[in-house]
């Protein structure tokens, strides 16, 4: 897996491309709350199209910043997700739960 | 290396509780999983359902401890054996951690949106069957995939 | 589960010897030369190396037979050990199998546009180290090779 | 692996996806020798693009195809060489063996 933060106006994207598992989960999660907690952005995009593979683990690190960003008032949003990261938070149910948007203009309009 | 019941596609493999170790066991199951015809959907799903009950050995049988032994044995069974009604994918997990009440394997209800509590979830979504016993001081899990569906008339299930 | 030497990431594979089960072992191979730290190229090569091994074992040493049984052992050994200069990723075949002659082993001169006869120069073109040993009734072959690059700081080997 | 063939002109295309090992690659040799002895075929042109993975067994079907060519007087064009593809046959000491085309339209009138 490979993460990484940009800016883009207020929004502060977090790229991620690879496999989120038990190994690296942990990473996903520590980019996610320092976005949200240290650098207080308003809305934080989490581009997870270059991602095949997503487990509990990895849905569980994004449930946790999505809970972090309501607490803080700011937004957490994923973008991009292939068929694999839809059927894992379709088993989830979660789909519902979180913001998605298909492009990232859509995603920093939204 | 011990002589075992030649019936269907056999793989076995050994591993340490280390979670660098799951991205290499779902490059094998994938690949068993189209070998054995499933869609390609399927073959994801249950390779996440696998990696599953990996992770699950890893932080709750062993807490975490990495370099523990973990047993994963693959088959691919035909349909024509008595009390066996399907053609299948059996994947059975064996470690040497702490035991579980069977109860906590059920998961939680998924109305409430909260990180953790989705992993035996999504193995119970996926698998067919399911199977957990205490064997002395082992765990013994027994995953189990139907393969409804016709084996593919491809030549492989490639790479 | 015999308990094994904790040193590095161990992973132990036993597998019939069937045709179908070669992409399922890629599968693996190929995500641990990827944790292990390889550039992709290399990943991609010494999956083809242990490959053609198991490939070997398969058409000579059960002389097509299916059903019997091979054991892979690979280990990704850091360099802090005496006798042992470089960080590797070491693979172990075993088989039951017909014994060879080592010179056998050494392929034919490529000059000749012919099929066959490719797979052991691709083995001792890839791997940095090969030893072949006759252990009682088994083929005993060990695979190195070094990790000369340093391993990359991603998080992960992803799969 | 998939493998499938069709005609162009009087050149057959015969067209491999995904793997080839020791499991397929009787199904490579089987084909390429059809089109050559049987369908008498030219020109036969095998499209590699979609090939990700090729082993000693499936470089040897594909020498097997060019030596029938050169004996029939027909010709055999590799075409759409990936770098995994590349990289063995350069192992295989036949890279400048193989007449070896970038585009489907170079092949069918080189
Ligand atoms: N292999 C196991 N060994 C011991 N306990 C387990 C095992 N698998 C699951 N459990 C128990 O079942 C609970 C639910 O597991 P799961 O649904 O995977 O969610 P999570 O792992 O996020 O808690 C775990 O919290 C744990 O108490
Ligand atoms: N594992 C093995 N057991 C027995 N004989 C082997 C083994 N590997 C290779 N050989 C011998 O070495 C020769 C060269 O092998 P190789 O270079 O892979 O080409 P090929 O398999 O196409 O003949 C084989 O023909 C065989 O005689």
């Amino acid at each position: 897996m490979q993460i990484s933060t940009r800016q883009s106006g207020k929004a502060t994207i977090v790229d991620v491309s690879g496999d989120i598992d038990l190994y690296n989960s942990p990473e996903v999660r520590k980019v996610l709350l320092a976005a949200l907690r240290e650098e207080r952005a308003p809305r934080v995009i989490v581009n997870l199209r270059e991602v095949r593979y997503i487990d509990s683990s990895g849905v569980a690190s994004l449930v946790e910043g999505l809970k972090v960003s309501r607490e803080l008032g700011s937004r957490l949003v994923l973008l991009g997700l292939s068929q694999a990261v839809r059927d894992v938070l379709e088993l989830s149910r979660l789909n519902k739960v979180f913001e998605v948007c298909d492009t990232e203009e859509q995603a920093l309009r939204s | 290396m011990a002589s075992e019941e030649n019936e269907g596609l056999v793989l076995k493999l050994e591993l340490h509780s280390d979670p660098e170790l799951l991205c290499v066991v779902r490059g094998a199951v994938q690949q068993l999983a189209e070998v054995a015809g499933l869609p390609e959907a399927e073959c994801r799903s249950v390779t996440l359902a696998v990696d599953e009950a990996l992770t699950n050995i890893i932080r709750h049988a062993y807490q975490g401890q990495r370099g523990r032994p973990i047993q994963l044995s693959c088959r691919c069974l035909g349909p024509a054996a008595p009390g066996r009604p399907q053609a299948q994918l059996e994947f059975v997990l064996v470690d040497r951690g702490r035991g579980v009440d069977p109860a906590e394997l059920r998961g939680r209800p998924l109305d409430e949106v909260r990180p953790g509590g989705l992993g035996t979830h999504f193995i119970r979504e996926i698998m067919d069957e399911i199977e957990y016993e205490r064997r002395g001081d082992c765990n013994w899990l027994r995953l189990v995939k139907y393969l409804t569906k016709q084996k593919s008339s491809e030549t492989s299930g490639g790479g």
